[in-house]
């Protein structure tokens, strides 16, 4: 089901409408089974799969739990008796149990995640391995199917397991409760990936019917189409022409295709998420933010921490985090400053660990070169800007007044825009070799004259389609700036009756009126729905 | 605690107004974005005539293009007597046609239903804009419904059936006048269902027929080809079969022979007007306008003749002038063809001059 | 000096400036992935291309060659038909109620049909008509079906009783009857409805 | 304490840690920050701080910092 049909929409109609005429202590259950009846539709065969990683982080995460109590009545009844040392070999022992417990619970989630998505990447390399070694042999690909939304429902499942290894919090008592925590459906095809401690309590809760609630639910729904179906998909059709045709579209097209594909990723991955917040407003439930817009950022680091914020935050707690103050890290940062100096020694934890977690955030996108290519490049890229720090300082220091000048500010959002759009254009093309060539092709194929002789008008857009595509990103930008201010739903909803409903039934004409639909357009997936 | 009730009256009331308004403007809205068919492709708007009719027919012609190009009910009534009408409409498939007779029956009951057996070719569903210009002009009934879903192309949907703007809101850039000028009346297309056309052009080189790996009809055209049977069996309605005379799309000897002994299984006529074409008195240098798919005013008279003749004299339909009601109705109508004959007539002798010029 | 500042600048440009505080780096992403989308979940497929896009100018599939024209399928019709001289015959079919011909040349040996789309004419179909021309690849009319497999080998599907190969967005038909091929047409799938 | 504040000075000239609060909420320490941090801690107090214990919470400023080493020692 994607979110642009029919059947979608009339699910969470109906979800909705059924969530707040049940009894308020079934909604958590009523949602339960929506989310599985939405898997189900989606495939039965990826049924297996969620289940299996439920009820293994359930069954695990409960057993850390009740040994961690285990530990602390120990420790409370004996505390008299033990000496501080005692205590602690007593508590890293037990530890160690629910540590063994913990990489159990990882090996079979990552494990599942690993094979099913990555063992035909493995495949081909172990061929064109075979390959170059002058073998003729061959591996045969694997025909898996890869459960919708894994990677997601997978990360959301294991942030919470580590959490209560942590004991950040108690495990879930209740099976189902867990289960849907798991399978909440508006975020299992795309995320975000939320945490247990922010989710949990609003999805459990009765929630009474408000109209306000709903309505500012609708809204932002409303306004995730727009993006998705009015700006998004259009130009989703310009974009394929470019990327599909990289013989005939060198040079500036490239160029336009950078930028083209910026606009349409960003208009199709907010607005999806704003439909999945927007689905979760309207039931009465706060799901994370996961964008804040992003393309305002000043340098890549910042737009990192901005874009697809859920993600991000889990790579740093999870991941960069444990790597980079672990014992055996913190020995070879001193042996390194010992032997190569402070300056090398000090930057040793960050930049192990940042590789480790771009490679892994390239991988997590895709099965293929173009990924890891793409997540090392981030990576690059943000050691640079580090590296640089003290010549930017010189530079403000030079120029104090540059960093409240409007030139200055628009010239880092480009920069931020243009940076991010080259660096994608690694999942645009076939290959990470045509990539290079494409982006090469950028500096020898001077064709700029492109850009306004009307061969943009041949991608399969019209000019409307251009027209549309300006007042809509117009829209996007405006509410963008007003947004600096506050929630513009607030805001709109202070104004007089009549202004608001012009508002938003004017918004839903823009949509049915210019959206992307329908025959004639083909209606694309949800760009994230694939990780 | 008055003045509570009246703010929740008040707001009642203003919700009514509003859902209203917007329900309303909608409804508006679709009416504007739905193509109107009264220029160049007139096809569209041709089921939806059927409506405005009187339901007294004698005859009910059902099936694509070959019937509402080659056949003139005009004529019937003129020189036979005979109230027929046709419910044509562009690459017509079987299922349709059977809904559309379906429909039909809940209208009237005629003596005699004469469906072109043409799109017997047809298994699968083929186009969304023929479906379209079939489909959008009937009115909402379970012949519909069902005629809709067993039309729709895999990536069709129901509800865009339902909600036509669905489908046509891109069109929302490319309205024209006609959209405002029939937003709520529309003019006739055809006359009785027969789309006129008086215009020439010779058929040549019409290609051969090339083999087919496969030359039995398939199992779904035979489905709805016993409903319509067993329907009209039922309603007390003559069902013929006819292969209009058109040379093009190819008609194979193979066909021919699975028609003539369904038409023998079933006891029904069957009339093939290719075989007839000399006693007819075609002429495909004339008697079409597009190079021999089909016929032109001259040739739909010929054609119309010798179906005339076969219904009153072998069908025995027994002729109906001096009907008032009917002489009326018809007066109106034939001033409206002769007019309609004279105009085209006049436009292709203009254009024929300009040509030779 | 003037070379330090441009160096300078090239750094702040070619990487995010952090002047005050960039916060928290790793992580996060996104991209999207057009092509390789292999999570599939139970939905149609991303975007069927919009019907321009499968125009081309080289030809693709198998290729027709007579008289050193290539005739390939979906390629502009107008340059084909110039180069092989005049048609035996010509005949246009005008669609039911809808702008746009379909359009049969019959050059004796074969026979070319073209579909219009936005004011081109596009090619749809060459069928053969006799045993006097033969594919490149060497198989002609009234031969088996071993020298058919000979040729374009066993990946062959069945459709409708025709023996077709599908080679990059076009079909090599066959027809047999028995063992003898009856019908050798090459055709585009873009009107491919059956 | 007032080593801590002399780390987090080196990390950031500019910034009073003395009276600073919501050194992580409002972003003034990045990750690459209290990875430095953490290093330098366990060069200086022989402290082990696990991933665990990075929250918010432990290191919004220095004194809740310091607070973090001082149970750390302890224990």
């Amino acid at each position: 089901m994607l979110f642009t049909s029919y059947e979608f929409l009339f699910f969470v109609l109906a979800t909705c409408v059924l969530y707040y005429v049940i009894p308020k202590k079934w909604q958590w259950m009523l949602l339960l089974a929506a989310s599985y009846v939405f898997y189900f539709l989606a495939g039965a065969s990826y049924l297996p799969y969620i289940f299996v990683t439920t009820v293994s982080t359930y069954l695990i995460a409960r057993k850390i739990t009740s040994l961690q109590a285990v530990v602390d009545a120990y420790i409370k009844e004996h505390k008299k008796e033990l000496s501080r040392e005692e205590r602690k070999e007593y508590k890293a022992k037990e530890k160690k149990k629910q540590w063994r417990l913990l990489l159990l619970c990882l090996f079979i989630n990552i494990g599942i995640l690993a094979v099913l998505k990555y063992t035909n990447f493995a495949i081909a390399n172990v061929n064109s391995m075979l390959t170059t070694f002058g073998s003729t042999a061959k591996l045969d690909f694997v025909d898996f199917v890869l459960p919708m939304g894994i990677s997601f429902y997978t990360f959301q499942s294991m942030g919470y397991l580590i959490d209560v290894y942590r004991g950040k919090y108690e495990a879930e008592k209740n099976p189902f409760r867990f289960a849907l925590f798991v399978s909440f459906f508006p975020q299992l095809v795309q995320g975000p990936i939320s945490r247990f401690d922010d989710l949990a309590k609003t999805l459990y809760e009765e929630h009474k019917f408000n109209s306000a609630t709903v309505a500012s639910g609708l809204q932002r729904i409303l306004w995730g189409y727009f993006k998705k179906m009015v700006i998004a998909d259009r130009m989703l059709v310009a974009v394929n022409t470019l990327i599909k045709g990289p013989e005939e579209y060198q040079g500036a097209f490239v160029f336009a295709g950078m930028l083209f594909y910026a606009l349409e990723l960003y208009a199709d991955f907010t607005g999806g998420i704003d439909i999945t917040i927007g689905i979760a407003e309207t039931l009465g439930i706060k799901v994370t933010e996961n964008f804040h817009r992003p393309y305002f950022s000043k340098n890549i680091k910042e737009y990192w921490n901005r874009w697809h914020m859920t993600m991000g935050s889990w790579f740093t707690d999870y991941i960069f985090y444990p790597i980079s103050v672990c014992q055996p890290m913190l020995k070879l940062s001193k042996f390194s400053r010992k032997h190569f100096g402070e300056i090398i020694g000090k930057r040793i934890p960050v930049y192990l660990s940042s590789f480790v977690v771009w490679f892994t955030t390239g991988i997590w996108h895709g099965a293929s070169w173009n990924f890891i290519v793409w997540g090392l490049g981030n990576f690059v890229v943000i050691m640079i800007s580090q590296e640089l720090e003290p010549l930017y300082r010189m530079f403000h220091k030079k120029f104090p007044k540059a960093d409240k000048a409007l030139w200055f500010k628009i010239f880092r959002v480009g920069r931020t825009i243009l940076l991010m759009s080259s660096l994608r254009m690694f999942d645009c093309y076939r290959d990470v070799p045509l990539t290079f060539k494409m982006f090469g092709t950028m500096f020898t194929t001077w064709n700029w004259n492109v850009l306004w002789n009307g061969q943009l008008l041949e991608l399969g857009l019209e000019v409307k389609d251009y027209i549309i595509l300006f007042l809509g990103m117009m829209l996007v930008f405006t509410v963008s700036m007003l947004q600096r201010s506050g929630s513009v739903r607030g805001k709109i909803r202070t104004l007089a009756f009549p202004v608001r409903v012009i508002i938003w039934y004017g918004l839903f004409l823009v949509v049915l009126l210019f959206g992307a639909y329908g025959v004639g357009y083909d209606a694309s997936q949800f760009i994230y729905n694939q990780f | 605690m008055e003045e509570k009730k009246l703010s929740r009256s008040r707001k009642v009331l203003t919700f009514c107004v509003v859902t209203i308004i917007i329900i309303g403007s909608l409804y508006l809205l679709q009416k504007l974005l739905v193509p109107k068919y009264m220029t160049d492709i007139v096809e569209g708007a041709m089921i939806a005539e059927y409506y405005d009719e009187e339901h007294d027919h004698d005859v009910v012609f059902i099936g694509d293009c070959e019937v509402y190009e080659n056949f003139t009910p005009a004529l019937l009534w003129e020189e036979y007597g005979i109230n027929s009408y046709i419910r044509g409409s562009a690459q017509q498939l079987i299922w349709q046609s059977y809904y559309l007779l379906e429909e039909t029956l809940k209208y009237e009951t005629p003596d005699v239903v004469i469906f072109n057996i043409l799109s017997m070719k047809y298994n699968v569903p083929q186009n969304e804009a023929y479906n379209r210009m079939t489909l959008d002009g009937m009115k909402w009934s379970s012949s519909k419904v069902n005629s809709v879903k067993a039309s729709m192309m895999e990536d069709e949907k129901f509800l865009d059936y339902v909600f036509p703007v669905l489908r046509y809101h891109t069109r929302i850039t490319e309205l024209n006048g006609d959209d405002f000028k029939y937003l709520f009346h529309k003019d006739k297309v055809t006359h009785n269902g027969y789309y006129m056309r008086v215009d020439v052009k010779a058929a040549e080189n019409v290609p051969k027929g090339r083999p087919l790996a496969d030359y039995s009809f398939g199992e779904t055209a035979y489905k709805y080809l016993d409903k319509m049977t067993a329907l009209c069996k039922e309603k007390g309605v003559q069902l013929i079969l006819v292969k209009a005379p058109s040379l093009y799309p190819y008609w194979y000897d193979q066909w021919e022979v699975q028609m003539e002994e369904y038409a023998k299984e079933n006891d029904l006529v069957y009339i093939n007007f290719l075989e007839l074409q000399e006693e007819c008195g075609l002429d495909f240098t004339t008697d079409t306008y597009d190079g021999g798919l089909h016929l032109n005013l001259s040739g739909a008279e010929k054609a119309t003749k010798w179906l005339g003749e076969f219904l009153s004299k072998e069908i025995g339909l027994a002729s109906r002038r001096g009907e008032e009601k009917l002489e009326t109705a018809w007066k109106k109508k034939l001033d409206a063809y002769y007019e309609e004959i004279d105009r085209q007539t006049k436009e292709w002798q203009e254009k024929q001059n300009g040509g030779e010029k | 000096m003037k070379k330090l500042v441009l160096v300078l600048m090239f750094a702040l440009v070619m990487t995010g400036c952090g002047k005050e505080k960039a916060d928290d780096s790793e992580n996060n992403s996104t991209v999207v992935e057009n092509q390789n989308n292999q999570e599939n979940q139970g939905s149609e497929s991303k975007n069927d291309e919009k019907t321009d896009t499968n125009k081309v100018t080289e030809p693709k599939g198998y290729v027709f060659e007579y008289n050193g024209v290539k005739i390939g399928m979906d390629m502009e019709a107008a340059p084909i038909i110039a180069a092989l001289g005049e048609a035996d015959s010509y005949f246009e079919a005008p669609s039911c109620a809808f702008e746009g011909l379909d359009k049969t040349y019959s050059y004796g040996s074969f026979e070319i049909d073209t579909y219009e789309q936005d004011g081109k004419d596009y090619i749809s179909t060459v069928f053969f008509c006799d045993d006097l021309i033969e594919t490149p690849e060497g198989v002609c009319l009234f031969e088996t079906k071993a020298d058919m497999i000979k040729a374009y080998g066993e990946g062959f599907k069945e459709e409708f009783g025709m023996l077709v190969y599908e080679k990059e967005g076009m079909k090599l038909k066959f027809i047999l009857e028995g063992d003898e091929i009856t019908s050798i047409e090459y055709s585009s799938t873009v009107l491919d409805v059956q | 304490m007032n080593e801590i504040i002399e780390i987090l000075s080196d990390l950031h000239p500019d910034i009073d840690f003395e009276t600073a609060k919501n050194l992580v909420d409002n972003k003034i320490l990045d990750s690459f920050d209290i990875v430095s941090l953490i290093a330098e801690i366990n060069d200086n107090f022989d402290v082990a701080i696990s991933a665990e214990e990075i929250t918010p919470e432990n290191f919004n400023s220095a004194e809740s910092i310091w607070a973090l080493v001082e149970r750390l020692m302890e224990d």
